[in-house]
């Protein structure tokens, strides 16, 4: 197995290329990375991705406006009405439509919901990678109750369809404040429950404190954002510097970190948990009855242009941009995917740190491969 | 030196009855160890674990032992067949031959050797060679890394275990090990030497490699370890060593500290005697199970820092304070005493450390491993700090 | 090509769409919902809100006279510029006091068949406003390449969005360190980015 | 603007592009995956014919010894960790406590090596094709494939799309499709249960051909059409 690499130094001391492949148990999917290892340090890393392209930007040139929000579930498929909000914002920017007022309170409600959902995900995955496998089944117990939820409202545990252009597909269920009231004191014992397990663990601060660091400025030219970013210290969240929705009604307050170092990204991820949980109380609060979807076509036609719109997604700033020809079917559809950004940012975060803390900084990214790839 | 020589025909015989018998018994207790710990991690977890295959899933281990005899052998094609073949026989053999000294009860043992201990620390070195030659015959870089990985773990927790293990050997006068259960016939030496206990217990962990210290079968790095390209029956004897490894350090701690069959308060018949002795072997495997189930994995610097400025200071004071008291003929509560005392002093940083306020200690951790990583950079540590132009291997 | 959906019949009250049609309706189904006016061709209501002009004020006064065309939709102006004043605008932007766009937020490739359009969307979080730079790259059909100077320079984020334009649109960015397929694999021919690139014809597999 | 260029209004057909064929021979020799892609039937895996070789002793003595190991392999399939898209966060809940597969005695486990279920949760996409297939050949012999998801099946909502596989039979032999786009963890539980009875029936009955589509009617019974000579060839090629 002949290996050919030009290294700037002498033969004897040569770098052993560890290639942690597409299958990988801490790889969150099919995300390769070659690194340069010089016994347990890590010199250099290079990533490998498109292991999941498929193509979903091609084919949303082929269908119409109502056929891409399926799609643009299976792009971030574990946070999926944030993303079928990006791509119908985008739309309803370009057709200049305003969503109802109940419908864009359920839009909310729903979000922030899949916004716990996925950093109770990311929190037990973490803690997988790190070695502690009992809160990964603790924090799967809370995601199973806000899924079992969300097939009341939408029929399915995952892919959704949910959001429409206009508003939303139907009406809720009748039990669905009363459901949502209860589920919320239980996700919030769920999160205090791994946050009292997990959060200041002794192993669990030496193996992540202090690893991957990075600061505002690099991280900011990376394009890293969200969590990521709010952990170097930048403020910088959609939800409050562009607000979209009804986010200027709620009042919430936006973790800031101040290492940006691994702990700090999970540590925000879990304050952010409580933040969503407020919002959901005062979002169900302002709800009051009235028409979900406006007088519109039943097949959206957009009129000829273009029109740029981006959300706060939980692994960062998700950006959909549509070119439309007046025809039923986007011309070009564009998205600016958060964890294709924040992979950027993983080189310097894991240069001259070990391999074990590779693994840690990768899994506090909390990238998923299906949006990195589209 | 005669009586070697005049080995009769009916003593081999029965040395070799004693060993089947002792291997089928390994095994039964090897499967009984699965079971335990696939259904007490369940417990942890929340949820049921095996109960399909059997009543409470009793025939699980069996399932998996029929499935894992009738798999294929592969091995790859690069492999050095010779040492791959061999490496999980130079695993198994030290873990089983260990067992011929360790007594059951009074007379139920194997060959009551008079140094009974000795030979269980000469033996349980062995099971490193094993390793590093499966890491290095499977040919593949994370078995190389894991076998390493493991190598530098082993070597580092051998000195505090054969350390406590001697402190053990000074208080009870004798390596035999009957002997040493005899004399804690009125106070088992975990009350006298609770330090001895506590160094023996974390050495013990990382020896088997259980969670906090499993860095080298840390499955989200090193993918399985020395035994990543090892596949049915082959790996089978690595699954089987390392739980009669895990055995094997409960049932020292329970004979050397708890006292193994014996009754403080009067004499117990051999049954019974034997009976109590499981139970202890028991509890202590439970709570080998019991870390894996809760506690994440060390770092391999952290795991080795530990070992050398936390553990082996701490056992060179263990031998100290014995010595004193048995020099100067101290009644044994003055060792219990000054054990007590010598452990207080980490304890008494940890809890120091656990009271300060949460985000103030974990802004500790964090200066902390900021001073570390000055203190280290990536030039220093031998490797020229250099961005390499990394091209794609081009087998 | 897209059919005419049937014209509602005479009674156009007031009904939501979503509702399933509710059984005590006497069983039938009831009227479809009254229907905008066939859509006609609507002018593009590209108008930029309060904050949009301010940024575009800025734009201007930053950029002004390199960029050829400029409009801007609700908050995010953009400007038509030259390929070979790129570079420059880019570098304006990022440093000028005004805009400091220190966040390059997108930058993808738009086949409008006779030309290959490409578009910067830079953000400045420090300012909190955005804008985009668009660059119109004479190239149609599909094998000709077009050539521009890469921005790994000024954003790290432009690396990765240049070598996924590339392995798409074939558009060449010098200046940017390696330029290996990122999205495929070694041996795909083509680009499917492009309109000339076949939905469903192409299988290998 | 160009969009409504008069020269090329957008109804008229683009000209065709057809790339050259991507040359098979630098991803080397797929087993079974006929030339131009079609689905290779799902023969399914035939497992190891049995420990002791066929002609040697009557089929009688062996014919049990299959049944009892075939027991031990059904109730405990290793599966290799192994998510590709979205199939597999249901199929990591499938493995959590709610609806817990440690109850089946099923682990998920992270080297090849040492597993025997592979269970294909996710887009098969071309680039990973390759990856596929080296895995499922570094897997030991008696081994299953079961395809998670519409998109193992045949593609799922990214058919006919350029970097897809329309199916993950085009690269390895599969034993049990399951549909569903995820389908939910119960679905994957009566997926792996109906691969248990194909174990089971395949160790009674000899290797069968038909692949079982999980959560349909009664699996079709196999008709007893294999010819002596397939036979011996299934037989043959499974235990090299």
């Amino acid at each position: 197995m002949a290996t050919e690499y030009d290294t700037g130094q002498t033969p004897e001391t040569v770098d052993m290329m560890l290639n942690m492949g597409p299958q990988h148990p801490a790889t969150h999917g099919v995300f390769r990375m070659v690194l340069a290892v010089d016994g347990e340090r890590v010199v250099d890393l290079v990533p490998h991705i498109g292991y999941l392209h498929r193509g979903s930007e091609k084919l949303m040139e082929n269908e119409t406006y109502a056929q891409v929000i399926t799609l643009f579930d299976r792009l971030d498929y574990v946070s999926n009405f944030n993303n079928e909000l990006a791509f119908v914002r985008a739309v309803e920017k370009l057709m200049d439509l305003e969503p109802p007022e109940r419908a864009m309170y359920i839009r909310v409600i729903l979000c922030e919901l899949n916004r716990v959902a996925s950093h109770l995900l990311f929190a037990g995955t973490y803690a997988l990678d790190i070695g502690a496998m009992t809160p990964v089944m603790y924090t799967f117990r809370e995601r199973e109750r806000i899924q079992n939820l969300f097939e009341s409202v939408s029929g399915a545990r995952m892919m959704h369809n949910y959001i429409r252009i206009g508003g939303i597909k139907e009406e809720l269920p009748d039990d669905f404040v009363h459901r949502t009231r209860k589920l919320i004191d239980e996700l919030r014992r769920g999160v205090e429950e791994t946050d009292k397990l997990l959060t200041f663990n002794e192993v669990f601060l030496a193996r992540t404190r202090g690893v991957g660091m990075i600061d505002a400025a690099t991280a900011i030219s990376c394009g890293l954002t969200g969590p990521g970013l709010r952990a170097s210290g930048s403020t910088y969240d959609v939800r409050k510097d562009d607000p979209y929705e009804i986010y200027d009604r709620l009042d919430y307050d936006v973790p800031i970190g101040e290492y940006g170092d691994s702990w700090d990204r999970y540590w925000l991820r879990i304050q952010e948990c409580y933040q969503s949980l407020r919002m959901i109380d005062q979002c169900l609060d302002q709800l009051e009855p009235g028409p979900i979807m406006p007088q519109m076509r039943r097949i959206a036609r957009p009129p000829k242009g273009e029109a740029y719109a981006h959300c706060e997604n939980p692994r960062g700033d998700i950006g959909v941009f549509v070119v439309s020809d007046g025809t039923n079917k986007p011309y070009r559809v564009k998205v600016r995917p958060p964890s294709f950004c924040n992979l950027v940012a993983l080189r310097q975060m894991v240069q001259g740190s070990y391999i074990a803390d590779a693994v840690v900084v990768l899994g506090s990214l909390d990238i998923v491969l299906g949006e990195v790839d589209r | 030196m005669t009586e070697l020589t005049a080995v009769t025909f009916s003593e081999v015989s029965v040395i070799a009855a004693a060993l089947t018998a002792l291997l089928t018994g390994l095994s039964i207790i090897v499967l009984s160890l699965v079971w335990i710990e696939r259904k007490f991690l369940g417990r942890i977890q929340g949820r049921v674990g095996p109960t399909r295959v059997g009543p409470f899933g009793l025939l699980q281990p069996v399932a998996d032992g029929i499935k894992l005899l009738f798999k294929e052998d592969a091995s790859p094609a690069w492999a050095n067949k010779g040492i791959f073949w061999a490496a999980p026989l130079l695993i198994f053999i030290p873990s089983f031959v260990l067992w011929i000294t360790i007594p059951f009860s009074n007379d139920w043992v194997v060959r009551n050797l008079e140094l009974g201990l000795f030979y269980f620390i000469a033996f349980s070195v062995l099971s490193i060679v094993g390793l590093v030659l499966a890491g290095w015959a499977s040919a593949s870089k994370y078995a190389v890394l894991g076998g390493l990985r493991s190598a530098a773990q082993l070597v580092s927790y051998e000195i505090p275990l054969i350390m406590a293990i001697l402190v053990v050997v000074m208080v009870a006068g004798s390596m035999n090990i009957v002997a040493v259960v005899s004399n804690q016939e009125s106070v088992p030496y975990i009350a006298i030497m609770p330090l001895g206990f506590a160094l023996f217990m974390l050495a013990g962990i990382a020896e088997v490699g259980r969670t906090p210290f499993d860095i080298y079968f840390a499955e989200s790095e090193v993918v399985g370890g020395p035994f990543v390209e090892y596949s049915g029956a082959h790996w089978a004897v690595f699954f089987l060593a390392e739980y009669i490894n895990t055995f094997l350090i409960a049932v020292m701690a329970a004979l050397l500290f708890l006292g193994g069959w014996s009754w403080p308060f009067g004499d117990l018949p051999s049954l019974a005697g034997l009976a109590l002795f499981m139970g202890k072997t028991y509890l202590v495997v439970v709570f080998i199970f019991w870390l894996r189930g809760t506690y994440p994995r060390l770092r391999i610097d952290q795991l080795m820092s530990i070992g050398w400025k936390v553990l082996l200071p701490l056992s060179f004071a263990n031998i100290l304070i014995a010595a004193f008291q048995l020099f100067y003929g101290w009644p044994s509560w003055t060792l219990t005493l000054m054990s007590l005392g010598v452990l207080a002093v980490p304890v008494y940083f940890q809890i120091r450390v656990q009271r300060q306020p949460a985000m103030e200690r974990a802004r500790m951790y964090a200066e902390r491993a900021i001073a570390h990583r000055a203190r280290r950079p990536i030039a220093e540590t031998g490797a020229v700090a250099r961005t390499v132009t990394v091209k794609e291997p081009s087998a | 090509m897209e059919q005419q959906p049937p014209q509602p019949n005479d009674s156009a009250q007031e009904k939501t769409l979503g509702f399933p049609p509710t059984p005590e309706a006497g069983g039938k189904v009831p009227p479809r919902p009254a229907r905008r006016p066939p859509h006609e061709e609507e002018a593009p209501t590209e108008v930029l809100n309060e904050r949009g002009q301010a940024t575009a004020a800025a734009l201007g006064r930053v950029v002004g006279s390199r960029a050829s065309s400029s409009g801007g939709r609700d908050d995010i102006p953009w400007v038509l510029v030259m390929p070979d004043h790129l570079f420059e605008v880019l570098s304006l932007m990022k440093e000028h006091p005004e805009t400091k766009m220190d966040m390059l937020h997108l930058l993808f490739a738009v086949d409008y068949l006779d030309h290959l359009q490409l578009i910067y969307i830079l953000a400045s979080l420090s300012l909190n406003q955005k804008a985009m730079v668009k660059v119109d790259l004479p190239v149609a059909g599909d094998d000709a390449q077009a050539t521009v100077d890469s921005a790994v320079a000024l954003w790290e984020a432009a690396g990765w969005y240049e070598r996924e334009t590339h392995d798409l649109f074939g558009v060449r960015f010098e200046g940017n360190p390696d330029m290996s397929p990122l999205l495929l694999y070694e041996g795909f021919e083509g680009f499917p980015g492009r309109k000339s690139f076949p939905f469903n014809e192409y299988t290998e597999y | 603007m160009a969009l409504n260029d008069p020269s090329n209004p957008q109804g008229q057909p683009l000209p065709l592009f057809v790339p050259s064929k991507w040359d098979r021979e630098k991803q080397g020799h797929f087993v079974d995956s006929p030339e131009h892609g079609e689905s290779s039937t799902g023969r399914g895996n035939r497992p190891a014919a049995n420990m002791l070789p066929q002609g040697g002793l009557p089929g009688v003595i062996t014919g049990k010894l299959e049944q009892f190991a075939a027991l031990g392999r059904a109730n405990s399939l290793w599966t290799l960790t192994f998510g590709l898209a979205c199939c597999a966060i249901e199929m990591i809940s499938a493995h959590m406590a709610h609806h817990d597969f440690d109850r089946f005695g099923i682990v998920t486990w992270p080297s090849p090596r040492q597993s025997d279920v592979m269970i294909v949760a996710g887009t098969v996409v071309k680039k990973m094709a390759a990856p596929i297939k080296l895995l499922y050949e570094q897997m030991p012999d008696p081994k299953w494939v079961i395809a998670m998801g519409s998109c193992a099946t045949n593609g799922g909502p990214y058919y006919r799309s350029y970097s897809v596989v329309m199916g993950v039979d085009h690269i390895v032999p599969v034993d049990v499709y399951i549909p569903g786009c995820p389908p939910r963890p119960e679905a994957l539980m009566d997926g792996i249960m109906k691969l248990q009875e194909k174990i089971k029936r395949d160790a009674k009955e000899g290797p069968s051909a038909q692949p079982i589509v999980a959560s349909s009617e009664e699996p079709t019974p196999n008709e007893a059409t294999e010819t002596e000579e397939q036979e011996t060839h299934g037989a043959a090629a499974s235990s090299t």
